[in-house]
Order: C-alpha cells, then structure tokens, then sequence
C-alpha cells in the first residue's frame, strides 16, 4: 500500500524518476541562524542530503586583541566572546589571571559572581527558550521570554551599569558590591518569576505541535556527544549526568544545593531537540535556587583583592574550565610574566555544538535544521570569537 | 441588481444593453471591492497585530489615528508609494500577475457569500461548491510567485503552499457534506435559511458529528488559508518569506491583503454553514433595518472567528510538512468521512433532528467554555503580582 | 558515569584530594604511553599549573588512540585544543586537554613542531571534536594536519593572507580594497 | 488505533491549554515601555545610577594623572599636559574622548582619583558623522586640580568635588575592609 521513495546520494533517478540535489545558501542573512552564520544546504526537496556549517562571520580576533590589551584591559572582551552570557566568559577570564597570578578572591566576591552568573544563566536560557519557540513557529513565547529577560536585564543594569556588555568582574573580585536592597528586588522577580516558568510549560513545552516537531529529531547518543565534545546543556540532554558546577566545582558552588538536570526522553529519545529544549528549561529553576541560597548566605566583607594595576603574573599557562549556559567553556591562557597575555585560546561551548550539525543533518528536513539550531543554543559570536 | 442595469438599459436605448450590463457589473464589484473588502482586510490587518501584542504583553500600533485605527492605511499608502522592485533574473509576466491572481481568488469568493436575506452578490444554486473552488485559485497565484521569483526559498514555499492546499480541499470537501446533507442544498442562502437564529438550531448543535465537523472544518480553512499552524508557505524562520520573498511594494501587500481577507472569507463561511449565518430574530417589518441587523449579525460572527484564527495563531507553533500530510490524510480526511456516515446515519434515525440532542450539544459546549474560563482564572492568579507597567 | 557521581556535590576538601590523585597519576600515564610508543614519547613537564607529557609531533595519532581506548584511561573527549607561537623556540607548541568523563581525570599533551614547516599528526579519526579545532589552528596559526579530512580556513576568509596568532604576524593594510585601518580622530582639530 | 486516540486527545488538551494562557494575557497589562515620547519621565531618569552611559569629565577636578588614558583598552582617551614654566603648575591641553569607539566599559572610571572622569546616565548619541561624536572637553588649555589636604574649600569646586568621591565611592575598594558604600546586601 504505501509507496517508498527511494533517495540516491547521486545525481541519479530514482524509480525512474530524475531528480537533482538542490543547494540551499541558508545565511548569512537568515530570520533563524541566530547571528551571522551560513549553512550551505544540499537538499532533496525538502529533506537535507547535507548541511555545512559555514561559519567565521564574526570572528573579531579576541584572541589576538588579548594580546594587545594588557591583563585588566581584557576583561571588557571577554563579554563580547558570548554577549548573550557575558557574566560567565568574564568569570572565566578572571579565573585564568587569578590562577596565573596567584590572586585569592574574597568570599563575598565569589557570592557576588555567582549571583551575576546565575542570573545570566536565566537569560541566557530565557532567550534560548524564546528563539526555540519563534524558530519552530510561535512567536508569544518570544516575547515572554525576552519580557522577563529584560526584568534581569534591569536587575543586573542596577548591579553593575550596563545591560549586555557587564564587564562586572575584575581580576581579584568584582568592581561593585551588591547595590542597597539588592536581594529584595532579585528575590522578588524570582518569586514571581518561577511560576511563569510554569506557564511557559503549559504554553509550549507541552503543546502537541511542539513536542511532535522536536521529539525524536536529531538525535544525538551520548557517545556521539562526548566524541564531538558537546558541553553544557546538550550533553546533559543525551544522559550525560555531568555539570562543570557539581563535578569540578570552581569558585563557591559547592557551598549550593542544586540538581542537575539530564535528558530523560520523555517524549521520545534520549538526546532529541525536545530534551535539549527542557533541560535548558529546567535549568532556570535550579539557577534561582543556586541564587536564593546565595543571597542568603552572602558573607561580609571586601569584594575586591588588592590586585596591582600593573598586574603581572608570573610565567605559566592554565587551562580554566567554566560552565557557561553553553556549556564547558574551555580557556587556555599562557602568560610569559609580562603584561599583557601571551596567548588566550578559547573554546567555546557553541563551537563544539557547530561542528556536530554537519554530522546531524543527513535526513533532516529543513524545518528539523532550524529546531536543531535552536535546539543547539548555538550563538554565532561565540563560535567566531 | 440586474433589474436596475436592465431599467437603465431600458432607459437608455441608445446605448448597447451588453455594454451597459458589464460596466456596470463592473463598477459595483469595484465599489465592493473598495467600501468593503479592503477596509476589511486593512482593518483586520489592525485588529490582527494589536491582539498578537496584547498576548505578548505588548501594546502594538497605537500611533496613526484613534487607537492605531488608521494603521493599516498609512502601511498601504506606504506601500504604494514604495518602489515597485522587480528582479532582474525573474520570470517578468509570471511575477508580476501573481498577486492580482491571489487577490482575484478571494474577492471572487466574496459572490456568493449571503450578508442577509438580500445582500448577496449572487445566490448561486452550487453557492459553496463554488466558492471551494475559486479560493483555489490562489495556490495557483502563489505557486506563480514561488516559481516566477526564481529564489530556491520562494520555490520551496510556492511547492508547500500547492501541496497543502490541494490536499486540504479534500478534508474541507468532506467537512462541508454533513451540512449539505442537513439543508438538503448547495446554495449559500438555502443552508443559511435551514437553521434558525437561536443557537440550538444551528448546524453545529444538529448532531455531534456536526459539531465535530465544524471543528474540522475550521482546522482545515487554517490549512487553506496559510495562517498558522499551518502556515508552512511563508515559514519565516524557515523560508525566510516564502513565496514572498523577492515582492516588495505593492505586490507584497496583495499578499497579504489576500491572507487577510481570506480570513474574512473563513470566518464568513464557518458562521454561515455551521452558526446560522444572517439569521436574526424577525423584531421588525422594515426591511430595511432587517438587512442591517443581518449584515451585523454575521459580521460579528464572522469576525468572532476571525479573531479566534489571530489567537491561535498567536498560541501555537508551526507544524512541519510531512506532519502536515499526516494530519491530513491520516486525522482529518478519515474522521470527515465517518462524520459524513454518522450523519447519515443519524438523518436516518431522526430524520426531523431530535431536539434533546441539540439541547445537549449546546450544554456540552457551555461546559467546555465554562472549563476554560476556569482555566483562565488559573493562569491568572498564578501570575498574579507580576509587576507589569512598573518603569 | 560513576566518577562523576562519586564527586558529584563534592566538598572542596574532596576536590582537591582527587586533583593531587590525578597529578600522581601522569607518571603512569606516561609510562604506559613509553612502553607502547617507545621514544615518541617524551618527558613529563613540570609547569607551576599542571604537567603534561610532551609527545613527537608523527605520534600523536598513535598516542590518543591508545588514550581513548585503554580500558583504565578511557580520555573519551578532546576538551580543547590550542596552538601557540613561540618564535624565540622557533617551535609552535599544540596543547591536547584531553577529558575523560568515565574517571573524571584530565590530561595535557603538548606537541612541539618546527615553526618552518608545521606538520602534526590529526587527531580528527579519534575524536570528531578535533576536525573543527584543527581547522582553527590551521587558519591562525598554519599549522597543517597529517591526515585531515577538510582542512580549510575555517574563521577568516579563503583568501586571507598569514596566519594572525602567529607572533611576527603583521595586519595587512587592506583587504580588497578595505582599509583594515580605522583612523584616529583624537588630538585632531578640523575646521572649527 | 489507542495511540491514536491519545494522540488526538493530547492534541486538544494541549492546544486547549495552550489557548488558555494566550486568553489570560487579554487580562493582563502590557510591559511596553513607548520610548521615548510617550513616557512618564525621561528615560535617564530611570537609570539606576551605576549605569555607563556617556563619559563626562569635570576640568574642575581633573589632576590630569592620565590614569584613564592608561586603563582604556581601546586608546579612545587622549590627554596631552604641559608644565607651565611660569606658574609650575600643569597645564591640560586636549581632553579628548571618542565616543564612537568607546565600549562603555566603565575601566577608565576606576583608577580617578578624584572621580573627575565619570560615566553620565546619557545615551542617546545617534549623530550623522563619526568626527561629531569625538568629545574635545577643553577649548583653552585648564590648570590641573592640586588635591588640598586639609579638603577642598573653594565654593565652586567643592560640591563638584564631592559628587566626584561619591562617584568613586561606588566601586569596590580594596583597601578598606567593609564593603563600599553600598548596603550589606542580604
């Protein structure tokens, strides 16, 4: 009864029937790459023979620029390596020069930066669950998400000036305390908030549409996820129980009660775009955890170490590793005890997520590209650097 | 109509009657087209982006006019003062006709749609058969578009957009026999004049196949009419735009206009077959102001569901094209058959309709509103204190 | 994943206990390695972070094969991979973080090759991970990778000239006919 | 023919819930906030007061140290200083800042000494050409501030002054133990 229609990698006919493999240009100016990235798409009609990721659109060299700017200068960089999480690539920068440079961070700071980080966890995650919902088609969970990512935005303005480009940790501590009633403001958006996360669930992660568009898409086993390397959230979802924050914990997160989310495949498998798209979900929730037991337990005293402004570590080189909400972002820093770095590499959780779709996208429809973009997190600075 | 050309052909010999007949045809479908179904669709096009806003805590157009009531005609004055681009490398003829041929296939479904006793265009004795039919032109229209514009991504959305609608006529075919077979006819009016203005004596309350029947049959106009979830064609995080993409100006508007309009034309068609279309309650003999509480009557009935399309599409996401086949075919075509059956079935066993079950059905449905309002509150109270407004 | 679990909610105390564990560990490594690769293999070096094992560029194959598939290793994932210039050594150094999630352990390797001709051996057939990375370290700094499958620029354009995390790198003034050069308008004073 | 059955009902339970949550929003007010004419107050008043907007120098205060000029990453601060050799006392003759290259990232602030270099809460700097939006702050060449130690006593400059250490008084310090000027927090 049912007709199979047979594919061929070639050019040839299948079934008699001579059909050719269409080549898409999808990018770089594209409503769904999230930035500025191109997939040159081979397709047969509208399933995906092969998607090639072309990337490098903005690569703005910050890895050159380390080299230029002296140890301080550079931190204003690092919230552009990822400008949706910027909170996160400053903490790891910080990281990289206080461990090189033998710096001991007050506890209060380490709160402080927890804090901030955790609360751009949450938007961060709030803008990958909107662009999820407006790739796969809705557009009101867009606009939710992004209205309660501006009430973060203002929290964490107040907190250290600016909306996007923080640039709030320094070498040794942060540059601000926590502003006058601070923890009131922040406990009252979480406690509205949290519940939304909630209606977010009843809107879209359980509507019937979505889970059939993202459930059983592009699946990715976690062999599949570790041998590319995938961090973060996407390995998580292939059942992969591991999160930089509970198994190599830096700064103070073990002083926090807090549950990993993994895949689970409720809806379909293991690893498919829907786990990807709920552990990001979830992870807000475990996110204002970690943030109430901060502000709880936020210790007196300095927020900042006495660190020279001439600031000169000694010869060495460290690899820093930082969950950022893309996941393990991976640091290598070199100093040869002068001023300014000798070489910072960066690898980036969105570029290990990129390099896994050319060997996702045989058999995907075009629409499944766009869900397992989304799916993905991928954000195109971050892999362009 | 025609008894006021043929008088004033009458009165004017010297002027060949044919003549006289076709141009003024011609200018009352124009005065429609202009004092009607445009503002319809420019005023839809308002409606449609304010209520989006409002479900996304937003405030949307509120600057042109009362409200942001003249919006939608300072964007077509815009459009038309835009410049008119038309690629190099497409096919010239093709690109440039298929707006209009998108355009032409919704307004000529307007004929047939009754606003009262007496305002139709024209009773046609196949009625829906023909206005099923002529909003197919469309798909031609826009797979000229999708073709024409020489883009891969305008072609993959002219391809969808002809796949989907031709399937979809079968599953909104079927939906429709079940009222046939309820009014015994075809024309518009006739369905029309078989169902009363109360509301257990709508179609929709004639029997429970009829009320699924009705859902389906919305479903499905969604499907015809582009509007999500199925609106694959012009998938923008997809398609970019669709078959649109290389339209600017104008032309891009038509587009538009249509899939407005077109949602008039649904909601026109869901309350005329299944909500009692015009019927009001005989309160006067002044024909004249019978007419107008008709034409109000299923305007608001049409423009109810137009505003529940805006709202869906506003709630869900898009459904993929090869699940697009699989509803079709897989859901919709083989449960609009068995309502057909069951409707047969159940004409055979109450051939004078049985009113408990009407009365029921009426129940069933109040229950299911009374749930969501419940719902509602719900979702209100658990995000009540959210302090919106606050600068 | 048991040694993840094992750590997982860890006190700081715990942490440290399995780092110097693991730092006690790299001497075994490299013997396990010595023993299979012979002198490919080279010292274990001392660094104020952390140590690694340097290994001869035409191994290093041979030598992460043997990693991800010894059953008491098992460094299943490539965590990063950097290049760096050093052109007082003449030498590129490229540096594996190696992972392994099934012990919870980590591992450099460090590969030195001429700064001339740089020729390594691609790491692409045993961890996927490496191709896009090798790439990057080829566009920025020219390495070339024995063995890659698609070894392309894969951050600056085709036809970029240099390769600019290289030390003695110098911007070209133009591309196309852009100027790579914005000019400063501190200190000028123009009409007014 | 089960699962088909529960496909359909998911479909409409979902949808329907779906559909609830839009419908709830009709009750609920709108976020937008209509910038810039249609505000209740100016949107600068609404800034908290760390935010970085534009940098500001007050010439009053400014010991011309160049502190900023070495903390900027991107070099878009440029001073020159002359010593006068009649008055010994140094003369500051450009104070230029270049707003279109700036980062706002808040680095030249910090090592002030007298808070005299200051990011205001203006944003709004939409101009028609690049060299417009260089900031040449002196006209005619200023005589740096000297810090008094018994505190400033001149009228006009004191309260200048004064915002200035309120203004550096904001970022963390290391020297002293208690945190800043901010609250504990918590």
């Amino acid at each position: 009864m049912s007709v199979e229609i047979e594919f061929t990698d070639d050019h040839g006919s299948a079934g008699g029937f001579a059909t050719e493999e269409m080549t898409l240009n999808m990018g770089p100016q594209h409503p769904s790459t999230h930035g500025v990235l191109r997939f040159v798409v081979k397709a047969d009609g509208e399933v995906m023979r092969r998607a090639v990721p072309d990337v490098g659109y903005l690569h703005r060299s910050i890895e050159k620029i380390a080299e230029k700017v002296g140890w301080h200068g550079f931190m204003p960089y690092t919230d552009r390596v990822d400008y949706v999480a910027a909170m996160t690539c400053n903490q790891a920068w910080a990281m990289a020069a206080e461990s090189l440079g033998g710096v001991e961070v007050p506890r209060r700071a380490e709160y402080c930066r927890v804090i901030a980080a955790e609360l751009g966890r949450i938007c961060s995650h709030l803008l990958a669950f909107g662009a999820m919902g407006m790739d796969i088609g809705a557009f009101t969970p867009f606009t939710h998400a992004i209205r309660e990512r501006e009430m973060i935005n203002d929290l964490l303005e107040e907190l250290c000036g600016a909306r996007l480009t923080f640039n709030y940790l320094r070498i040794g501590g942060v540059a601000w305390d926590l502003p006058p009633d601070y923890a009131h403001k922040v406990l009252r958006f979480l406690d509205r908030f949290i519940p939304l996360v909630d209606e977010f669930d009843d809107l879209l992660s359980n509507n019937k549409i979505y889970i059939e568009r993202l459930a059983d898409v592009a699946v990715i086993s976690p062999e599949m996820a570790i041998a590319y390397n995938l961090v973060g959230p996407n390995l998580r979802a292939s059942g992969v129980d591991y999160d930089l924050r509970r198994d190599r914990p830096y700064s103070v997160y073990p002083d926090f009660d807090f549950t990993v989310p993994v895949g689970k495949g409720t809806w379909g498998s293991v690893g498919d775009c829907w786990e990807r798209y709920i552990v990001r979900l979830h992870e807000m929730r475990e996110s204002a955890k970690i943030v109430r037991q901060a502000l709880e337990g936020l210790p007196g005293g300095p927020v900042i170490a006495k660190v020279r402004r001439n600031f000169k570590p000694p010869a060495g080189e460290v690899h820093i590793r930082v969950e950022t909400p893309r996941g393990d972002q991976s640091w290598y820093v070199v100093s040869d005890g002068s001023e300014r770095p000798y070489r910072v590499h960066i690898r980036t959780g969105s570029f290990s997520a990129m390099s896994i779709i050319e060997s996702l996208s045989n058999g995907l429809m075009i629409a499944d590209l766009v869900a397992l973009i989304a799916s993905l997190d991928v954000v195109a600075p971050e892999v362009d650097r | 109509m025609l008894e006021f050309l043929n008088g004033l052909a009458a009165a004017n010999p010297e002027v060949p009657g044919v003549l006289l007949r076709v141009a003024g045809m011609l200018a009352f479908g124009a005065l429609v087209v202009f004092v009607f179904i445009l503002p319809v669709a420019g005023i839809t096009s308002w409606v449609e982006r304010r209520v989006w806003a409002r479900i996304q805590s937003r405030i949307g157009p509120n600057r042109v006019g009362p409200g942001g009531f003249l919006q939608w005609l300072a964007d077509g004055l815009k459009n038309l003062l835009k410049e008119d681009v038309i690629p190099q490398a497409v096919d010239e003829p093709l690109f440039r006709i298929a707006p209009y041929l998108v355009v032409a296939g919704f307004v000529a479904a307007f004929v047939a749609i009754p606003f009262g006793g007496s305002l139709i265009i024209a009773d046609l004795n196949i009625g829906i058969l023909y206005i099923t039919a002529i909003t197919s032109l469309v798909v031609v229209g826009i797979l000229m578009a999708g073709w024409s514009s020489n883009n891969k991504w305008s072609m993959l959305g002219g391809i969808r957009s002809a796949t989907q609608i031709i399937s979809y006529e079968i599953p909104l075919g079927l939906t429709i026999f079940p009222v046939v077979l309820v009014s015994g006819t075809l024309s518009t009016q006739g369905i029309t004049a078989a169902q009363g203005w109360a509301p257990h004596t709508w179609h929709m309350f004639h029997n429970p196949f009829l009320l699924v029947s009705f859902l389906l049959f919305f479903v499905c106009a969604l499907a015809e009419g582009n509007r999500t979830p199925f609106d694959l064609p012009e998938a923008e995080s997809e398609l970019v735009a669709g078959f649109a993409t290389e339209y600017s100006g104008m032309r891009s508007l038509l587009f538009f206009l249509a899939e407005w309009g077109n949602l008039y034309v649904i909601g026109a068609l869901v309350a005329t077959l299944f909500m009692g279309g015009w019927q009001v309650p005989r309160f006067t003999d002044d024909p004249t102001l019978l007419a107008v509480a008709q034409f109000f009557t299923i305007f608001l009935k049409a423009y109810f569901w137009v505003f529940v399309a805006m709202w869906v599409r506003a709630t869900l996401p898009r459904i993929r094209i090869d699940q697009l086949m699989a509803l079709c075919w897989k859901y919709l075509v083989p449960m609009a058959l068995l309502n057909t059956l069951g409707t047969a079935f159940f004409m055979v066993l109450f051939p004078e309709g049985s009113l408990v079950v009407r009365i029921a059905l009426v129940a069933v449905v109040l229950a299911i509103i009374f749930v969501f309002a419940r719902r509602v509150r719900f979702h209100l109270a658990r995000a009540r204190g959210l302090g919106y407004g606050a600068v | 994943m048991a040694g993840a679990a094992e750590c997982g909610g860890g006190s700081v105390a715990l942490v440290e206990l399995s780092r110097v564990e693991r730092d006690m560990e790299i001497a075994a490594i490299r013997r396990l390695l010595h023993d299979k690769l012979g002198a490919a293999v080279g010292v274990v070096e001392e660094g104020p972070h952390y140590e690694s094992i340097r290994i001869d560029d035409d191994a290093v194959e041979r030598a992460a094969m043997l990693l991800r598939d010894t059953p008491e290793l098992r460094f299943d994932c490539l965590s990063n991979l950097s290049g760096c210039d050093y052109p007082g050594r003449g030498a590129i150094d490229i540096v594996y973080d190696l992972y392994s999630y099934e012990f919870d352990r980590s591992l450099v390797l460090r590969v030195s090759t001429r700064r001339g001709d740089p020729l390594v051996d691609s790491v692409e057939r045993v961890w996927p991970a490496a191709n896009w990375l090798e790439r990057e370290v080829f566009d920025l700094l020219g390495v070339r990778f024995r063995g890659h499958s698609d070894l392309r620029r894969i951050l600056l354009p085709e036809d970029w000239v240099g390769h600019p995390l290289r030390k003695d790198y110098v911007e070209p003034e133009q591309y196309h006919g852009i100027s790579t050069v914005r000019e400063s308008m501190l200190g000028i004073r123009s009409g007014s | 023919m089960r699962e088909y059955v529960a496909n359909v009902v998911q479909a409409a339970t979902s949808i329907f819930d779906g559909l609830s949550v839009t419908f709830s929003h009709f009750f609920r007010e709108p976020y937008t906030i209509q910038y810039p004419d249609r505000m209740p107050i100016p949107v600068q008043d609404t800034l908290p007061y760390r935010y970085r907007g534009f940098l500001d120098v007050d010439l009053e205060i400014c010991t011309g140290c160049l502190a900023c000029q070495r903390a900027c990453p991107i070099d878009c601060i440029l001073i020159e200083t002359r010593k006068d050799k009649e008055t010994k006392s140094m003369l500051i003759e450009t104070f230029d800042i270049d707003l279109a290259k700036c980062m706002y990232c808040g680095l030249c602030t910090e090592p002030c000494p007298t808070g005299s270099i200051h990011h205001t809460r203006e944003f709004e700097g939409a101009d028609f050409s690049l060299e417009s939006m260089v900031r040449r702050f002196i006209k005619e060449p200023v005589t740096a501030y000297k810090p008094k130690k018994k505190g400033e006593d001149d009228p006009v400059v004191a309260p200048i002054l004064e915002r200035g250490k309120r203004y550096i008084a904001e970022f963390a310090d290391p020297k002293d133990d208690a945190p800043a000027a901010a609250g504990k927090g918590g």
